[in-house]
């Protein structure tokens, strides 16, 4: 039917469960981190303060929208809207209701990390255009602490690839399903590497270097305001889900139960049954993330790049000596 | 290459992240501040001359008020220097429940400044642990003395409120559940892998002060202790209380020979844990009978002159009063220690880097408010200095980068 | 000393008598525990500094300006606790060493070269009480505002709480105009 | 085991453990906090035992009390909660012990001039003093 492609699209896999799915696990984010700092997070707005991140987006949407006197106006407005497409794309390639996202074609990975590096370069830009000292000093320091985490984060997305034989995330999750086995067990570095690195790229705790309220107010976010810091905002929720959506797919086996064989069931069943799954791997994913937040001090920007170059490197190099080491020696051994 | 050209950087009176209402200005040369010229007085409340207008009594409430986080040291300090005006010493009873008050606010700012230590480098998790256990203290000062913030608990001649058998139970239970979190925090600094590490590496060689600069420029309190330099009043006047409750508990001024901002956190930290034991030993040896002498209607006090000083959480304060006869001060001069810590500050930040001046400046935990992040850069370099505009000190190490050709 | 030891006040009042010039000590006074009042002759002021430099007073606590009615006294207190290497002599002694100075030529010379701590509490009573301090390195305002009017120093008790708090008023309406007027802070 | 142990003491399993534990914070409108008996909290004014002295006027460091009339013409109590320290001090200083703190904390209010109490003397407690 025609409207299949287009309820795809725009409700289920697509835009609307991208939007909820954000909103859901900020909460989810906001209340497991107050829990693990011994308070209780949002509570008053609906039940159990659910609906707190639509109020605050709510809020944000009617809150009066200023821009800068000096700022570079067509950069400056461009900046939320680009950068919230280019997030809202990527979320189309993690797979959820079955063996492919919504969109996959051979090297979406690769397009992944393309699309990644290229959301810094907005967050730079849009520090810059505002003109303030803050946000530009903040957009330096994100580009800086890219050159950081970028190697280690993409060696270890990739090692998946690298093993399975194809950059197509669809493969890997079905090499995964064939196998039955997680590649988190054989790939363990690459899962923990994985974990540091898209901490880093969402700009999250130890890594929230260039928005350190404590030394540069809100870093490049400072002068947005109203309709366009609340797109930024859904922006960074819905990169959260999908870098955990990516966790899950590549190392955790998509949406599929490796543990036992799907038994044959209506597709309508199959799609829910699926979707379940992958939102238990996906809490699970965004739990440790929650963990990482609140476990470590705010690293300073040299330290950002010290720990990544002479920890982080080293370990996904070593990581990829393995793999080649199993590649090569697979064949004689017969595994 | 040009020499690289030494920038003078005000940083202005308000701040985001520091607390207090100074403007440093920051010479600062490529990557590092070079040298730092203080400016305070932006919440100067004429408070000298204040005292000058009021009597003693009210007087009272108005030295407490000097300092919102230290005010039981004011007012103890105060009261201390009236009895020797009156030449007139406090019971007994009245030293000791003045001592256990003071040590249970030193427990409340040391926690405190140990909290936002952990927020300014971007710890919160602890910062929400640290305050939480401080509230332990809170409760046990508002159930000796009625009032959160303004204890009020020393008054001429002694304490205002009796602490009972049963305030001083609460108070040992307290002890012990705040000792064991101390010891915690302390080790989670120290031994922790990660998060330890985490903490220790913003802090460890962060804005040193050797010790032959703390001395000559005068530091006082736990930032004098952190640069090795064996200095508290209460063991060096054993004033009040102290004379006997200093040996009986058998604790010692608590020093660090590393100099930097981690000697600073150790050092507040291993100072919770003394004043535990100090009041521990107050309350085992309370003497008993009266705890304040009466107070009479007009207080008019003969012509005399007094020295007061008290080990306040942030360092030696010092109340010096001279009165002619009448029930007002002739005059009442105060020294609140942070301002001994102002020229030590500067030093310390020199050789600092630019990202860590907010950290380093709270390592004196000043006791002002607060202070400008927003710089005035004024470019000394060129033959008629320019007007740059306002730039954000990190600006400024990004643009002297490239002024200088690269930091050094 | 090679035995570290406390020095009694009663030796300091000695020592010093001993080193300055004779009536230069024109009152000295011991207060219980530890705290020796010394009042010495404008003239021998520098000497006196000097002196308790010598037996070990390193630390300036503070410097309380006190306007006497005929003239302003001067008080350094100064503090014998730790030694150079930080190592404690198991007491302290407080020493107040104060001298006068007439309202007419109120000068006095710095310390900051033997104590460079008192660099700010000479400003401070330099701001307060209008005792110039000569060869201080930076002589500016300390607590005052910049164009806080010369001659005006709130603690001298010729000035009322009134008249104090009128400049005061006069100073914020003066800020206030140069603001609007976009000037520098 | 070795790891367990190290585990359990890092700060990872700290902030597990605050899991299960009850959040620390107390919910201000819906959950009040208790105080303890003798907090310095709003002041009470007891008619009958005032004499109208004026001690507690003069005491205040705060000048937050007035008398209208003084002894016995004394009409009503003023008490500006504005300006009051809680410092207690005209508690202590009263003969008659007519003033109290209470340990209530709520003194608050939209304006300056509402947070002014004025307590009547009223004239049949007046009587009832004079009589006896």
């Amino acid at each position: 039917m025609w409207w299949e492609p287009v309820v795809a699209v725009a409700i289920f896999p697509g835009v609307l469960t991208a939007i909820l799915l954000a909103f859901f696990y900020q909460w989810f984010d906001r209340r497991v981190a107050a829990r693990m700092q011994n308070r209780y997070g949002p509570i008053y707005v609906g039940k159990w303060g659910l609906l707190q991140p639509i109020a605050d987006f709510v809020k944000l949407m009617t809150k009066q929208d200023i821009t800068p006197k000096g700022a570079v106006r067509p950069v400056f407005t461009a900046v939320p809207i680009i950068y919230f497409a280019l997030v809202l794309y990527l979320f189309f390639y993690i797979p959820i209701t079955g063996i492919t996202g919504l969109v996959s074609f051979q090297g979406d990975l690769l397009l992944f990390f393309a699309v990644t590096t290229f959301e810094v370069l907005f967050t730079t830009l849009g520090g810059w255009s505002s003109r303030s000292p803050y946000s530009q000093v903040g957009g330096i320091r994100g580009a800086l602490q890219l050159l950081g985490y970028e190697t280690p984060l993409e060696l270890a997305l990739l090692l998946p690839a690298v093993l399975t034989g194809s950059f197509r995330i669809a493969d890997i999750v079905e090499y995964q399903v064939a196998r039955g086995v997680p590649l988190a067990g054989p790939l363990l570095i690459a899962f923990i590497l994985a974990f540091i690195g898209l901490q880093a790229e969402m700009e999250r705790l130890p890594f929230d270097v260039p928005e350190a309220e404590t030394e540069i107010v809100a870093g490049w976010l400072t002068e947005y305001s109203g309709k366009k810091l609340a797109l930024l905002r859904l922006a960074a929720d819905i990169k959260f889900v999908v870098s955990a959506g990516l966790i899950v797919a590549l190392f955790l086996g998509g949406p599929y139960p490796l543990v036992c064989e799907l038994p044959p069931m209506s597709p309508w069943l199959e799609t829910i049954v699926l979707t379940a799954i992958f939102l238990a791997k996906l809490t699970a994913v965004i739990f440790v993330f929650t963990w990482l937040k609140v476990v470590m001090a705010r690293f300073r920007i040299d330290q950002v790049l010290h720990v990544c170059w002479t920890f982080l490197v080293p370990l996904a190099v070593l990581q990829l000596v393995l793999v080649y080491g199993y590649l090569t020696l697979a064949p004689f051994l017969g595994w | 290459m040009s020499a690289p050209t030494t920038m003078e950087v005000p940083v202005g009176p308000q701040h985001p992240a520091l607390k207090e209402p100074i403007r440093l200005t920051l010479y600062i040369d490529g990557e590092y501040v070079v040298r730092v010229k203080p400016r305070i007085g932006y919440v100067h409340r004429a408070i000298e001359k204040a005292f000058e207008q009021r009597n003693y009594i009210q007087n009272l409430y108005l030295a407490e008020r000097v300092c919102g986080i230290c005010s039981h040291s004011h007012i103890f300090c105060y009261s201390q220097c009236l009895d020797r005006l009156l030449e007139k010493p406090a019971p007994p009873r009245g030293e000791y429940i003045r001592l256990i008050v003071a040590e249970l606010e030193r427990i409340h700012s040391h926690l405190l400044w140990l909290g936002v230590a952990f927020h300014e480098i971007g710890f919160d998790t602890l910062w929400y642990y640290v305050w939480r256990d401080r509230e332990v203290v809170m409760d046990l000062l508002e159930l000796v003395s009625g009032n959160r913030v303004n204890y009020a608990m020393s008054t001429v001649g002694g304490a205002r409120r009796d602490i009972d058998n049963l305030k001083a139970d609460k108070i040992r239970k307290g002890m012990n559940v705040l000792e064991e979190r101390t010891k915690y925090y302390l080790d989670v600094c120290i031994k922790d892998i990660v998060s330890g590490t985490s903490v220790r590496r913003r802090t460890e060689g962060v804005a040193i002060l050797k010790t032959r600069d703390a001395i000559e420029l005068g530091a006082v309190g736990p930032t004098a202790r952190a640069s090795n330099v064996k200095r508290d009043i209460r063991a060096d006047d054993k004033y009040s209380a102290y004379a006997e409750c200093w040996e009986r508990s058998g604790v010692d001024v608590i020093v660090w020979e590393t100099c930097d901002l981690w000697a600073r956190v150790a050092v507040r930290v291993l100072e919770v844990i003394q004043s535990i034991q100090l009041i521990r030993d107050a309350l085992d040896h309370m003497p008993s009978g009266p705890y304040r002498h009466p107070l009479p209607p007009v207080l008019r006090i003969p012509e005399n002159e007094a020295i007061s000083m008290v080990e306040a959480p942030r360092g030696e304060l010092i109340h010096h009063i001279r009165s002619d006869g009448t029930d007002r001060p002739y005059r009442h001069k105060v020294r609140s220690p942070t301002l001994g810590n102002i020229l030590p500050v500067c030093k310390m930040l020199e050789g600092v880097y630019i990202a860590d001046v907010p950290i380093a400046f709270a390592g004196i935990d000043p006791c002002i408010s607060c202070t400008d992040r927003v710089l005035h850069l004024i470019d000394v370099g060129r033959r008629e200095p320019r007007d740059l505009g306002v730039f954000n000190i990190f600006e400024l190490r990004h643009w002297a980068r490239k002024r200088c050709g690269g930091s050094r | 000393m090679s035995e570290l030891q406390r020095m009694p006040p009663e030796e300091v009042v000695e020592r010093l008598r001993v080193a300055l010039p004779e009536g230069a000590l024109e009152e000295a006074r011991i207060k219980e525990p530890i705290y020796a009042l010394v009042r010495v002759r404008r003239d021998a002021w520098r000497k006196a500094l000097e002196t308790a430099k010598e037996l070990g007073f390193f630390h300036v606590t503070t410097i309380s300006g006190i306007d006497t009615g005929d003239g302003i006294e001067v008080a350094y207190h100064l503090r014998r606790d730790v030694t150079m290497e930080g190592k404690s002599y198991g007491g302290a002694t407080h020493l107040r060493l104060s001298t006068k100075v007439p309202y007419d030529d109120a000068k006095l010379p710095t310390a900051t070269d033997l104590y460079p701590s008192a660099g700010l509490y000479e400003r401070e009573v330099q701001d307060l009480l209008g005792v110039r301090f000569e060869g201080h390195p930076e002589p500016e305002r300390l607590v005052l505002p910049e164009i806080w009017p010369e001659g005006m120093h709130p603690l001298l008790k010729r000035h009322s709480l009134e008249e104090v708090l009128e400049t005061i008023r006069k100073v914020e309406e003066e800020l206030a105009k140069r603001k609007r007027a976009g000037g520098a802070p | 085991m070795g790891l367990r142990r190290i585990f359990k003491a890092s700060f990872w399993a700290e902030v597990l453990d605050h899991l299960r534990i009850k959040p620390c914070t107390i919910l201000y409108p819906f959950e009040k906090r208790e105080v303890p008996p003798d907090y310095r909290g709003k002041l009470k004014w007891y008619p009958d035992r005032c004499v109208g002295c004026g001690i507690c006027v003069r005491v205040c460091p705060g000048h937050a009390i007035e008398l209208e009339g003084r002894g016995k013409e004394l009409r009503a109590f003023i008490w500006d909660a504005g300006s009051c320290a809680y410092c207690g001090q005209c508690v202590e200083s009263c003969p008659r012990n007519a003033i109290e703190l209470t340990p209530e904390y709520e003194v608050v209010a939209m304006s300056r001039e509402e947070l002014v109490f004025r307590w009547e003397k009223t004239p049949s407690s007046a009587e009832a003093t004079a009589k006896t």
